[in-house]
């Protein structure tokens, strides 16, 4: 293999792996769980982005044909990693009457959706 | 053939008597009494040749290959068994026809006697010892039924409750000796066993053999120490009485001690042990008689007397005992019968049984009185009556015997035997008959119709007759019988009424003396009797029987406590034992394969698992954090599978993971949220340890295959799944096609899975799970039911995901993937959106509903399975092939993809149907109308222009 | 090179790993444990990819693809019961 | 490796059964979840260990490992899911109908049913 | 017809392009069974996805894809810093709320995907009425300043996409 | 590739095929139709009796059949075999199957939902499991066959079921796992999963692997032990046969037999006589375990509060007798133990239709052993009960008796024979008293007679009658049947046939001779 492509691809997966190490470790020390939703966020993207461009990387070199599929898991991340720190925020949201009395104000006459009162019964 | 007739005509009548008392008491009575009349006839139909000395035999065979078959013969003592069991049946059913009331259900008794008359020839005529046991248990449980006749009397429940298992039960153990005997002699035929007693008495199973048998003849003759079922056997209507607990049952006992007497016979221990037990059954049931006041207990225990009296003359063990046992049969059998019959008249004409209460009624009913004082003459052995020939035969047996050396306990004791015998039969006769008539009865009674005295005056008619003229009337029928009996040369012996002054005279004498004075002074042992223990057998009967059952109860309450704790824990416990006992109990070396060396991501893995475990195991009390722990195990799991080359294992853990823990979360939503801590410490150590010691022996066994090498029949399967099967992922091709039955049974669990949860959840929504679930208040919760941002993800991920199973299902078959995984995914993307949207919503825009899915999934697997037959294949036979189509080229085709859609169906079918029935309980807590739009977020009406814009 | 790359990197990894399993145990909140359990996912699929450079192979590429596509769904699930108890409603 | 494997599974087995002995409906559950996943490993674990070769033929592999254990071990994952939802759906209408998720009979004399 | 036929058509471009990446290769016979998936599964599909925004402005659609990837590199590095470096009682970790100007529910979820996939920032919560978000900031010492940014890079040219 | 197959061969799937696509079709088709839905349930029933009997006829020929699915030869594919013991056991489920539908069909089925589906799948699992010859695919049909009686056991149940039910399951799929155990450690040893293949390695095993291999051959036998209810396995037992509808319980007779039937199999072939170092590896263990089963019946019995728990412990009573004849591994042993499990089947499932009919006449009472107003029916209702507690007492002249005494005889060769008839016929005593007790308490000891009460539903009587007959019949015929035994038992028990049947499809047809 070309040793230029090597070293990028070393590189890349020192790189992904840094990441995902920061990530976990922003979930280990940060001192509350809203802090420590942005650890992992941080994995999702540039830890697993610089391992699958590695690997996009490697594949396409060592067969010689294009490999893309990997763009699909981060496709799949892209979607739903949000997802899934926003229903976390609002389960913590909900359950921590301390976290409420963080949140600043909406600003309008309708509360945040996870603390509205009576949403769905004026439909 | 006609002597199995005369066994199988009382059962096939036993039919009649139901079907024609529609048409009458009468007719119902004459049919009961012709079936037993053309028994009667069919069996005197041999007597010619049976008095000429022949057996005449006859066989069905039944059951070869235990040596049962239903053959009869009748020599002497089964001719002479059977004429008197069907005489008098018949005069019994002469007799019931007016004992009976009309309240009483005459079909149903006449039924039950037929069937017990039946049975009771059986036994006596059984050629067969298997047979014999067959007839000999039906007349247990016949006679069950006619002491319960009367079942709404509690005393006729108990005691034919008491009979039955007393008597039942010792057939039991006579089944276990007959079996034994049957053994020792080579034949189940008593014809042969008969003629082979050397061989059965030298065999080492004869003292077995012939306890059990004993315990057999003892129980059913109401022999000491079981002779307490019998008086209350006497709650049965009279006719039964006389039918069972005089006539024929009860010396069903005496007849077998008769029947094996060649074979059992003759040893010491014969002796040693029948001929005591008849003794002190013979005095200990006359001693009872003479202070009973009911007329029925009275007859009863002196049957029991009686009843020791042959079967202390059978132990006896010479010939000489065996003429007077027989003679005594004969004797006893008319006697008593007419007594009984007499006590019924008495009953049903005063309204009572006391003798307190009785007197003098030999001048109100003058013909019952005199032929009951005829016979009860008989009873007490006063000469010229056939009673007094038979107890001086036994009296002279007695006079000669000495047991272990004493040669006084005999000859005393039977005397004493005598003495009271005489006592009670005058208090039967005096008490009742005799005396001033008394006035004082309810109504004023009278000779009752011909047709219930009649059968009393044929009895006693023989009483008389061989009284005065023995060797005239009963002599051949003595000899008959007594012939085969003992089954050799008789001895010399002369029926007749006057031997000259024998000890057997003098003892009679002597007894007769001692009965007037005991009369005399009646009231003073009376006296003295109650102030001895008397032991009430039934009282004693139903206690042991009540604690026997509460014994039982609280020996299987104790263990069967509903406790699944302890259930699992023997079950485990057996477990580590057997498997245990397994491994130790054979052969083992260690394994030589090398091993792979451990690498940090599996370490780290391993850790992350004991971690995770180990919380579980402590924090499964909190049951949210017990799940998300279980899902880090599932994904470790599933990283396990995929380091050790099993990609199709990693995505099914993968996928099928999550839908579980849905349907966890689905169940915990409406299930307590902790568990609370109940066991003490001890409990879950001991848990702990039985857990551990079974987590050790199942870890150790798999370190014993993972380090040993081994053959397989997989190296068949890796050649032939390409050119046989058509695919390259060999996971796949064997499920789909080398295993597909597997496979296919396997999606038949799942769909009966979901039937079954939606036939468990149907129910739910209705009764108390509803109250209960409307009771649940809905607990502080977020109102935005469906995010924005959830919604939208999920909308996007649908398609993806469609598209996603897709390339999954079709490259199944050569790499990882296959029908399971892409149903899995593709049901995972449709339960999100139930989840992000709503049910209702979602539900709405499902175009085919899951149970659909999963029939026709079934239906597509199995015909692609039954096409096979089509080309003379068995059941899921495939084939393949390549198709070429211009610009999409070469493709392979293959049945065992269409099997595999099959699989396809029916998992989206089954996960789906799953989980939507599961949160269609939790719905019911909030039966507010659902929000019909797919977000809470309600956005401004700009929103919507933009929309349609 | 990359051979020791993939060494480190999965020495970094399985770091990670240990540092999310720290807070899956002391959690303290069931958000915190879910969200544990949601990081340990990804690392999974760092590894998945990883083990595939290492083997050359793409056999294991579905594995990463599928923990990529429904490892959220069991994030949103519990969040899910945790906001509203009813995961389908 | 080999021990790792043994070992987890032993401590799957172990925990497995541990919960199955609780007096609850929700442990055992979980209980006979742990267990599937031990017995699973087990039953694969039975094929033998290989890393990188997987049952899947391609022209230059070396060797490959065990299939029919991976086939054997699908089969028994789905029959699990079915047992296991349908055991989940018995727990939760036992709690329904009876107010209580104890997986004790009640016993005759009344007994112990909890509260929660 | 065109919207009966192909209701999403970015969908279907999106699904044959996953469809030819999933199979890793660009054979005939894929990209031909990539467009019947493309076809077939948004037909399947249209009642779960009952709005069907129009994409505008391609080019805008490009320069916010490029912004949002230069971004996520940049602030990863950044949160990477908080995280090894800052002491935990030195983070100015707050909630900023996002006024919002767009309205579809698309462009709003892209928004808010897009915050959380930028380093430092979670998208928490929308508001009832769906015209505010709330924005959790690990490290935010100018709170005004961050929201301006969001308004400003992302949300000014998902309105321009999407409305 | 083999020739092509006649049709009459494809009759050996079609005792699994048959109820599963019924099933399927009363899912898809009929699921809101009742009325139909037992029509065609009854007729695909009938359907089955008919082609058991087929079956029957054609495996009295002594030829061992197999069956390769998917046309794989042995031992790759797996392999469904027809002999004298398999289409024994069809025919018995068939007979069974049809008396249950019928009294269902007197509207128990009506009380839930999708209890004809359930009842066919459940029929697909037993016959799969009986025509079997693969360890594994035995794994398979136990599962179809117990999620199948999952749901009929719940059917249309109440709370005590439920509690009852959940018991039943867990302990079934603790058993389950145990099974994936047995059956792994036995293919990791031998490499195989087909029963005739393994019946020719086991008795290879080098001895360094003996001690796995056994360890999986007793891990297994506890499995079917289990469902087999042996002490001290049976716990799952007593309430879910007294717990379930009556209909259930009554098909459940079988259940127990498919237990008995796989150790048979198993350990009568694959670890049989012949099976070298682990030649009869499970037989210590089944006459002392069938033995404390016969006690803890017995007892449970004695002890009932209600007809269906004394039910429910004369199963287990008779499991223990039917096992103490399994356990001698010999032919005698086993042809009386054959008589017997047919007996008892038939018998069990009598007593339990007359259990559910008992407890709908009485009301509040319901079966309890208490004193209550009279039923209606009770004389007739008392005769059938009378009838059904001898068959399972064994007492004279019912085929109970019968099988009794071939047990008796047969045990002759064991050496601890004294105990075990102690064991049977001490038995026989307190089941005696224990059944006259609850007979003369129900059916005796009663308010007056009326005529007014309504008599019990038709159907239900009809079931009842049919299974006395049928058991009448077994004791009439019981001269040809233990022949036919004979011949089965010695069949079971022939390795060499079996093999040859499996293994060799080319060899002349193995008729024994
Ligand atoms: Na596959
Ligand atoms: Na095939």
């Amino acid at each position: 293999m070309n040793p230029v492509i090597e070293a990028v691809v070393a590189a890349l997966i020192l790189v992904g792996a840094f990441f995902l190490l920061v990530g976990a470790l922003g979930l280990a020390r940060l001192p509350n769980m809203m802090s420590r939703l942005h650890g992992p966020t941080k994995a999702t993207t540039l830890g697993i982005g610089s391992l699958l461009i590695a690997s996009i990387v490697y594949f396409t070199a060592t067969r010689g044909s294009f490999s893309v599929h990997e763009l699909l898991i981060t496709l799949f991340l892209f979607l739903t990693a949000p997802v899934s720190a926003q229903m976390l925020a609002k389960a913590h949201l909900l359950r921590s009457r301390e976290e409420q009395s963080r949140v600043t104000p909406t600003g309008r006459p309708a509360d945040w959706a996870t603390l509205a009162k009576g949403t769905h019964d004026a439909s | 053939m006609t002597l199995l007739l005369v066994v199988l005509v009382p059962f096939f009548g036993a039919l009649l008597p139901p079907l024609v008392i529609r048409s009458g008491r009468n007719t119902c009575a004459m049919a009961t009494g012709a079936v037993t009349l053309l028994a009667l006839a069919l069996l005197m139909s041999h007597a010619p040749a049976v008095f000429l000395g022949e057996v005449p035999k006859a066989e069905i065979p039944w059951v070869p290959a235990i040596g049962l078959s239903f053959s009869v013969f009748a020599d002497g003592l089964g001719f002479f068994f059977a004429a008197m069991i069907l005489t008098i049946g018949l005069l019994v059913i002469i007799y019931a026809r007016y004992y009976l009331s009309r309240e009483d259900p005459m079909g149903r008794f006449f039924t039950y006697l037929l069937l017990f008359q039946g049975a009771m020839v059986g036994v006596v005529l059984s050629d067969n010892v298997i047979a014999l046991l067959v007839f000999w248990e039906m007349t247990s449980l016949t006679s069950f039924l006619l002491i319960g006749f009367w079942r709404k009397r509690a005393d006729a429940r108990q005691g034919a409750r008491m009979a039955l298992v007393v008597t039942g039960g010792g057939g039991l153990a006579l089944i276990a000796g007959l079996l034994l005997v049957a053994e020792a002699a080579g034949s189940y035929q008593l014809s042969e066993i008969l003629v082979r007693g050397d061989i059965v008495r030298a065999s080492p199973l004869y003292l077995p053999a012939l306890l059990l048998v004993l315990l057999g003849a003892f129980t059913k003759s109401a022999q000491f120490p079981f002779h307490f079922w019998l008086p209350h056997a006497m709650a049965a209507p009279t006719p039964v009485s006389a039918y069972l607990h005089s006539a024929t049952m009860v010396k069903a006992g005496v007849f077998l001690l008769a029947r094996l007497w060649p074979v059992l016979a003759g040893t010491d221990v014969w002796f040693l042990i029948v001929a005591p037990v008849g003794l002190a059954t013979m005095l200990i049931g006359a001693v009872i008689a003479l202070f009973k006041d009911d007329l029925k207990a009275l007859l009863a225990f002196s049957t029991v007397s009686h009843l020791g009296l042959m079967t202390m003359l059978l132990g006896f063990g010479t010939p000489m005992a065996a003429v007077a046992a027989v003679f005594h049969i004969v004797n006893h059998a008319t006697f008593k019968a007419a007594l009984f019959m007499s006590a019924g008249i008495v009953d049903h004409e005063t309204g009572t049984r006391d003798i307190r209460r009785l007197g003098g009624l030999v001048w109100l009913m003058p013909v019952t009185g005199t032929l009951a004082l005829l016979a009860s003459a008989s009873m007490a052995g006063v000469p010229l009556f056939n009673g007094f020939l038979s107890k001086e035969m036994m009296l002279e047996e007695a006079a000669h015997t000495a047991y272990l050396g004493l040669d006084f306990l005999f000859p005393v004791l039977a005397t004493v035997a005598a003495l009271f015998s005489v006592a009670y039969s005058a208090r039967f006769a005096i008490g009742t008959f005799l005396g001033k008539a008394r006035h004082d009865y309810p109504h004023q009674p009278h000779d009752p119709p011909v047709g219930m005295w009649l059968p009393v005056a044929v009895l006693v008619v023989p009483v008389i007759a061989i009284g005065i003229l023995p060797g005239v009337v009963a002599g051949p029928l003595v000899a008959l019988t007594a012939g085969a009996v003992i089954g050799g040369p008789l001895p010399e012996y002369h029926l007749a009424l006057w031997h000259g002054i024998t000890p057997a005279l003098v003892m009679s004498l002597a007894a007769f003396a001692g009965a007037a004075l005991l009369l005399l002074g009646f009231g003073r042992a009376d006296a003295l009797r109650l102030r001895l223990p008397r032991p009430d057998a039934k009282a004693m009967f139903e206690t042991a029987s009540a604690g026997l059952v509460v014994a039982s109860r609280r020996a299987v309450a104790a263990v069967h406590d509903g406790s699944l704790p302890r259930y699992a824990g023997v079950i485990l416990a057996t477990l580590v034992a057997v498997g245990g006992y397994g491994f130790w109990s054979a052969t083992h070396a260690a394994g030589t394969r090398p091993l792979l060396p451990v690498s940090l991501p599996a370490a780290t893995a391993f850790l992350a698992l004991l971690l995770a475990s180990g919380m579980v195991l402590l924090r499964h009390g909190d049951r949210l954090t017990a799940l998300i722990l279980t899902g880090v195990v599932g994904v470790i799991v599933a990283l396990a599978f995929l380091q050790f080359s099993a990609p199709d294992l990693a995505l099914t853990q993968i996928s099928v993971d999550v839908v579980t823990t849905i349907l966890m979360l689905l169940a915990l939503n409406l299930l307590p949220k902790t568990t609370p801590p109940e066991e003490s410490r001890a409990v879950r150590w001991r848990d702990g340890l039985l857990a551990g010691l079974a987590g050790l022996g199942v870890a150790a066994l798999a370190y014993g295959v993972m380090t040993r090498d081994g053959t397989s029949i997989s190296d068949y399967y890796l050649a032939e799944s390409k050119p046989g099967g058509g695919g390259t992922n060999v996971v796949n091709v064997i499920l789909v096609d080398f295993r597909g039955y597997d496979t296919f049974a396997e999606i038949i669990v799942l769909g009966i899975a979901a039937l079954a949860i939606y036939a468990l959840l149907d129910p739910a929504l209705k009764g108390a799970a509803v109250r209960r679930i409307k009771a649940m208040l809905p607990h502080e919760e977020a109102m935005d039911a469906h995010p924005l941002l959830l919604v939208m993800a999920t909308r996007v991920l649908l398609p993806l995901s469609l598209v996603v199973g897709t390339y999954i299902f079709l490259r199944g078959h050569n790499e990882p993937g296959g029908g399971f995984i892409a149903g899995l995914v593709v049901a995972i993307a449709l339960i999100m959106q139930y989840i992000a949207s709503g049910y209702g919503w979602a539900a709405e825009r499902m175009r085919v509903d899951a149970q659909s899915y999963i029939g026709a999934g079934v239906a597509i697997a199995g015909l692609t399975g039954v096409a096979a037959f089509l080309f003379g294949r068995p059941f899921l036979t495939s084939t393949f092939g390549y198709l070429t189509w211009p610009v999409v080229g070469k493709f392979e085709v293959a049945s065992a993809m269409a099997f595999d859609l099959g699989v396809f169906l029916t998992v989206v079918g089954v996960m789906v149907l799953s989980l939507a029935q599961l949160s269609r309980v939790a719905r019911r807590i909030d039966p507010a109308p659902h929000n019909p739009e797919p977000m809470d977020v309600r956005l401004e009406p700009a929103a919507s222009r933009a929309r349609e814009g | 090179m990359i051979t020791i790359a993939i060494a480190i990197a999965a020495g970094a990894i399985c770091l990670a790993l240990g540092l999310t399993l720290y807070r899956l145990v002391v959690g303290p909140d069931a958000t915190d444990r879910v969200l544990a359990l949601d990081t340990l996912v990804i690392e999974a699929i760092a590894l998945i990819v990883l083990i595939g450079i290492a083997y050359g192979t793409g056999m294991y590429f579905e594995a990463a693809l599928l923990f990529a596509m429904v490892g959220f769904v069991t994030t949103v699930a519990f969040c899910k019961f945790l906001l509203r108890g009813n995961v389908i409603e | 490796m080999e021990l790792l494997l043994a070992a987890g599974i032993g401590i799957l087995t172990a925990v497995g059964l541990y919960l199955v002995f609780r007096a609850h409906t929700f442990p055992v559950i979980l209980g006979l979840t742990f267990l599937s996943y031990a017995v699973n490993l087990f039953l694969f674990a039975m094929g033998r260990l290989a890393i990188d070769r997987p049952p899947v033929i391609v022209p230059d592999a070396a060797a490959y490992t065990d299939p029919l254990p991976q086939a054997l071990v699908l089969t028994a994952i789905v029959i699990s899911f079915g047992m296991t939802a349908l055991i989940v759906v018995l727990a939760l209408r036992g709690f329904l109908e009876t107010g209580s998720d104890s997986s004790h009979l009640d016993a005759p004399r009344g007994g112990k049913g909890d509260a929660s | 017809m065109r919207a009966r036929l192909l209701p999403h058509p970015l969908l279907t471009l999106l699904l044959i392009l996953v469809f030819i990446f999933l199979m890793n290769e660009a054979t005939p016979g894929v990209v031909v069974l990539g467009i019947v998936l493309g076809i077939v599964i948004p037909l399947l599909t249209a009642p779960f996805w009952p709005g069907r925004p129009m994409l505008k402005a391609p080019l805008t659609i490009a320069s916010y894809v490029l912004i949002v990837l230069w971004d996520i590199v940049r602030s990863n590095i950044e949160v990477a810093g908080i995280i090894l470096f800052r002491p935990a009682d030195r983070l100015r970790t707050r909630y900023v709320t996002v006024p919002l100007d767009i309205v579809t529910p698309e462009a709003i979820a892209v928004l808010a995907g897009t915050i959380t996939m930028t380093p430092g920032t979670v998208s928490a919560d929308l508001s009832a009425d769906g015209r505010a978000l709330l924005v959790h900031c690990l490290d935010a010492g100018d709170p005004e300043g961050a929201v301006a940014a969001i308004k400003a890079r992302y949300e000014s040219r998902l309105k321009r996409i999407f409305e | 590739m083999t020739p092509a197959i006649s049709a009459l061969d494809h009759a050996i799937i079609l005792p699994v095929l048959l109820p599963a696509l019924t099933a399927a079709f009363l899912v898809l088709a009929l699921r809101h139709h009742l009325r139909r839905e037992r029509i065609v349930s009854l007729a695909a029933t009938g359907l089955l009796l008919a082609l058991a009997i087929v079956l029957f006829a054609l495996a009295s020929d002594g030829t061992v059949r197999a069956y390769r699915l998917g046309d794989w030869p042995a031992p790759y594919g797996i392999t469904l075999v027809l002999d004298r013991l398999s289409a024994t056991m069809l025919l018995l489920t068939a007979v069974l199957a049809g008396c249950v539908l019928i009294y269902a069909a007197g509207g128990v089925d009506g009380r839930g939902r999708h209890f004809h589906p359930l009842f066919q799948f459940q029929l697909m699992g037993i016959n799969g499991a009986f025509l079997t010859g693969d360890v594994f695919n035995l794994f398979v049909f136990f599962e179809v066959m117990l999620i199948a009686s999952y749901g009929l056991m719940l059917h249309g149940g109440g709370p005590g079921r439920l509690k009852a039910g959940f018991q039943y399951v867990a302990i079934n799929l603790l058993a389950s796992a145990v099974f994936l155990v047995g059956v792994g450690l036995i293919y990791a040893v031998t490499g195989t999963l087909n029963m005739a293949d393994l019946a020719v390695k086991v008795p290879q095993v080098a001895p360094a692997d003996a001690a796995l291999l056994k360890t999986g051959a007793l891990l297994l036998f506890l499995v079917f032990a289990t469902k087999a209810a042996l002490v001290p396995l049976h716990w799952w037992l007593p309430a879910t046969y007294a717990g379930t509808s009556a209909p259930a319980a009554a098909l459940f007779m079988i259940m127990t037999k498919v237990g008995a039937y796989a150790i048979i199999r198993v350990y009568g072939l694959v670890f049989g006589a012949g099976a070298g170092p682990l030649a009869l590896a499970a037989a210590p263990f089944v006459m002392p375990a069938a033995l404390a089963t016969l006690v803890v019946g017995t007892i449970g019995l004695v002890g009932s509060r209600k007809l269906r728990d004394l039910s429910a412990f004369a199963v287990i009573a008779s499991m223990g007798t039917l096992l103490i004849a399994v356990g001698l591994f010999d032919v005698e042993g086993l042809s009386a133990g054959l008589y017997y499990l047919v007996h008892s089947t038939l018998a069990g499932a009598a007593l339990f239709l007359i259990a559910g009919i008992v407890q709908e006449q009485r009301g509040a009472a319901s079966d309890r052993l208490i004193p209550a107003p009279a039923m209606g029916g009770e004389t007739l209702l008392g005769g059938l009960f009378f009838l059904a507690a001898i068959a399972l007492v064994g007492l004279p002249p019912l085929s109970g008796f019968i099988g009794k005494v071939m047990i008796l005889q047969a045990v002759r060769t064991c050496a601890i024979w004294p105990w075990i008839w102690a064991a049977i016929l001490g038995a026989s005593l307190l089941m005696t008293f224990g059944f006259a007790r609850a007979g003369s308490v129900l059916f005796w000891a009663s308010g007056p007679v009326s005529e007014r009460k309504p008599l019990p539903a038709l159907p239900g009587l009809a079931a009842v009658v049919l299974l006395l007959a049928a058991i009448v019949g077994w004791a009439l015929a019981a001269g040809p049947a233990t022949q036919a035994l004979s011949l089965a038992a010695r069949q079971a028990l022939d390795r060499n046939s079996y093999i040859e049947a499996v293994l060799l499809p080319g060899a002349p047809a193995a008729s024994e001779k």
